[in-house]
């Protein structure tokens, strides 16, 4: 059985982004890969069009505050808890970020349609949002199997790269992620698929009827690379909870640039 | 357990009791099964509160850390309400207007923002697919309640020939109760919490809206309501609400 | 927390399903319910209209052959290694049964239409079968997002009844199907979802993080009925391996009537 | 393992190499990922054979027992096709005909068939989905290669703006190979298998195909490919199709 799947460092993982690519992330409840994150902008990443599958948080506002996001698609981006994401809203106002207000099923209907290979897929709703209006792409025509019943047709998007983190990969590239079942669409409908995990699995995890039903497999993973507390400061299922504290002073810090600069030099650019 | 009788009613407590009275309404779309957002912790007492009032109705929380309902990822929520198997739903809104329009995206006008909320998450897709959605936001302002909204993330109704399942049920505020007739597409004032007149709500409301000649206060939760909220609803909240038990009910003993 | 859910006996689980109810079942690979179609049988069932999720096989042919079926969608009737379906084949053969011929992707789309809520959902290939031409059902359309590229629509099939066999189910009616997605797909599609287990998980599986991502959630599921061995002489996962010479020996004794009256009054009608 | 010289040559184990033949062929759309059905040994074997011979190459074996690659149930091998992530697929049929349709529902005028076939599986969206298809019937005779099939269950040539990744590449029959020349939607004979005819493959054959001046016999397998056949291509094999090995290779010791 032969397979392009590499493991890799972090860096080497987030060395295979180029700038400018479309680069697909869960939210922050769901395998975010921070650790990643962090890499990406010590590597210094440029113009990044975020996906934010269906929502975006902590991690996309590193990113936008590291001035590495050119673009973003998503159906809200925000710290849940911890209020508005700063260094998002402070961009949108700035006027140095594009943004494409999508909505959550929008999104997950899109990475559906891409799954499946097909160009679009019909979704129910949407019909008389603003949302419509400024999203050109998505286009409502007459339900073929109705009468006079308008319907939302979505394009399928294929990012060029997914990133997420994950509790465990085995040495064939298999990757367990749970209920997470997002990713896993994420990873049939992405061109290249980048995963941080947890530990390495010894053993072929597609082999255990237990296991098997959590796991993308291994077809679909290009690079995975081992990173302990990888989704650190957020949680990982139970392995462990988000750290709310310092997400806290995230908040708190990246209300300025001033504030924001000094977490990257101690969180980020610091850190290895 | 400490006895509960005797704490003064929490504002919360109110607002919890006013959404369950709104849940218990006889309507053609009994609540069977109601979703409720991770940062809606009054919502969620609600629904709790009716379970332990003997309604028969499933209660799914949603980004629950422990015991989550959905196997099939974030998909799965979006796939209920489609099929229809989700009666209920909350949603709230940075701006809401008299057509029970919400906007979650952003003041000024879009792209060109002055206020940038987070985004429309699944609401111009829940409104139309739940029947019935409770809007719910505290603060009672004329910044929050307006004419019209600047975006709308999701209107609050459609043309007939839109499949839509159902429509905004009602309004709960920090001051009041709005009922919403969807076929005139207008608020009426259901009912005031203690304290506050209609000449209040109309000062602090930036949308038209239908004043009956009689507006009820809003009922205060009962005993029974409370010794609930107190004891069984508390400790069913403390998993994916720590934050919000003990701003309203106080620390736990350790 | 409420729920319909009722454990109930095998009997009373197929009493639930009446004469001419639509009846989508897995295939002889996947969680198939036999113990339940035996059952079915005993019970005189009646004008079924079967659905094969995405093909059938010795289920579908034993309850045809017992004369429970009037109609069956399905994308092929088959015993696999066994031969033909005989039943299946001698009633087609004599006209009386309806069969409407599918391909296992518009199965599945149409199932995954219904469980989005969506009236119908596109799906690439197909044009030029003559599938297309005996299912007025199915519409091609131009692509709304092409040029001159036809493409078909498949309509939502949301069954009556979804029936399959489960290793565990716990009390408050989650069910485990492991690696057998097609089932929970189905699940979601289907109006009323009833289930055999091999046994009952004493605890929630859904708060084991390890169990949930192959369970279907209890909102889907309206009852089920403990059955070990319930798709014996089928397999079921990693528990028990099909029974090779049962098999054998149902696709020689079916080949004809008298055979297969033979075989449903050693095998079904005399067992309990 | 005993010594695997000498032993003759299986006709199933000539089928292999002609199909690994055909794997190996160049072609705009190098093989990848194979996919291959659970009643398809010889495909399977072949696959298995290449993989030996160090073509970088994923099987998938659906409906595998043991390590079965799918954990999306049985949408995701179509899927996975969809997304042009398998480049190789196998099909056969009740009826071929000369321009590549296959027929797997039956004969006769549908629905009133004559003899019914199981039906048309994944057939009608593989040929499409999948860049290269090699058809292989064992069975060559004018009633399964007929000149024109009762019911298409999968057309072999599409009009050009109907979507489509590939088309058929050869036709493996238990008598010979054949190429398919899909801009002519015909057979041309490739070659034949040892002891037969380029007459009798005319006599056997109910659709017109192209024979060249030259057709050459259809090469032996190898000893090194006969030796990885009855060594760990075999092995491998034992878990999915035991009765397959015990026929060609014989039973094994206990």
């Amino acid at each position: 059985m032969s397979s392009d799947f590499a493991l890799v460092s972090v860096d080497e993982l987030v060395a295979r982004i180029p700038d400018g690519a479309v680069l697909a992330m869960p939210p922050d409840y769901s395998l975010s890969p921070a650790a990643a994150v962090r890499a990406l902008i010590r590597r210094g990443a440029a113009r990044l069009s975020l996906l934010g599958v269906p929502i975006s948080g902590y991690c996309a506002d590193l990113l936008i505050g590291a001035g590495a996001v050119g673009a973003i698609t998503t159906s809200a981006v925000s710290l849940g808890e911890y209020g508005l994401a700063p260094r998002f809203t402070a961009a949108v106002k700035a006027g140095t970020i594009k943004v494409d207000d999508a909505t959550c099923p929008c999104v997950h209907t899109a990475l559906q349609a891409a799954e499946k290979g097909v160009p679009f897929m019909p979704l129910r709703g949407v019909i008389g949002s603003d949302l419509l209006r400024h999203r050109p792409d998505w286009k409502v025509v007459d339900n073929p199997f109705g009468n006079d019943d308008p319907i939302l047709l979505v394009p399928a998007i294929s990012p060029d790269y997914a990133l997420f983190h994950a509790p465990m990969v085995d040495r064939a590239g298999n990757v367990w992620v749970g209920r997470r079942r997002e990713v896993a669409t994420l990873a049939h409908a992405a061109r290249t698929v980048l995963v941080t995990a947890e530990r390495l699995y010894d053993g072929t995890m597609l082999e255990d009827e237990r296991l098997a039903p959590g796991c993308i497999g291994a077809v679909y993973i290009n690079a995975a690379a081992l990173a302990p507390k990888g989704a650190w400061p957020l949680g990982c299922l139970d392995l462990y909870d988000p750290d709310e504290a310092h997400l806290a002073l995230y908040a708190r810090a990246a209300r300025d640039e001033t504030g924001f600069r000094g977490y990257l030099d101690a969180h980020v650019l610091g850190a290895a | 357990m400490s006895d509960p009788a005797g704490q003064p009613i929490a504002p919360e407590e109110r607002l919890i009791a006013a959404i369950a009275a709104l849940i218990a309404e006889p309507c053609d779309h009994p609540v069977r099964h109601a979703a409720v957002g991770a940062a809606s912790p009054i919502p969620a007492a609600a629904c709790m509160l009716r379970q332990h009032e003997g309604h028969a109705m499933r209660l799914s929380l949603l980004q629950s850390r422990r015991a989550n309902p959905f196997t099939e990822g974030g998909r799965e929520l979006f796939d209920l309400a489609g099929q229809g198997r989700i009666d209920l739903f909350f949603l709230g809104g940075g701006q809401i207007d008299g057509a029970a329009n919400i906007n979650l995206v952003g003041t000024g006008t879009y792209p060109q923002v002055e206020a940038r909320f987070p985004g429309s998450f699944g609401s111009a897709y829940m409104y139309f697919a739940v029947p019935r959605t409770i809007l719910f936001r505290e603060e009672h302002s004329r910044r929050v309640l307006v004419e019209k909204v600047d975006f709308i993330s999701a209107p609050g109704t459609s043309p007939a020939n839109v499949w839509r399942r159902g429509t905004p049920q009602a309004l709960v505020t920090g001051r009041c109760v709005f009922d919403f007739v969807a076929s005139r597409a207008r608020f009426v004032l259901r009912s005031l919490h203690p304290g506050v007149s209609a000449a209040d709500i109309v000062r602090e409301t930036g949308f038209g809206f239908d004043i009956p000649a009689d507006v009820p206060v809003t009922p205060e939760p009962t005993p029974a309501q409370l010794a609930l909220l107190r004891g069984p609803v508390r400790a069913a909240m403390e998993v994916n609400y720590p934050d919000f038990c003990g701003r309203v009910w106080g620390r736990r003993a350790a």
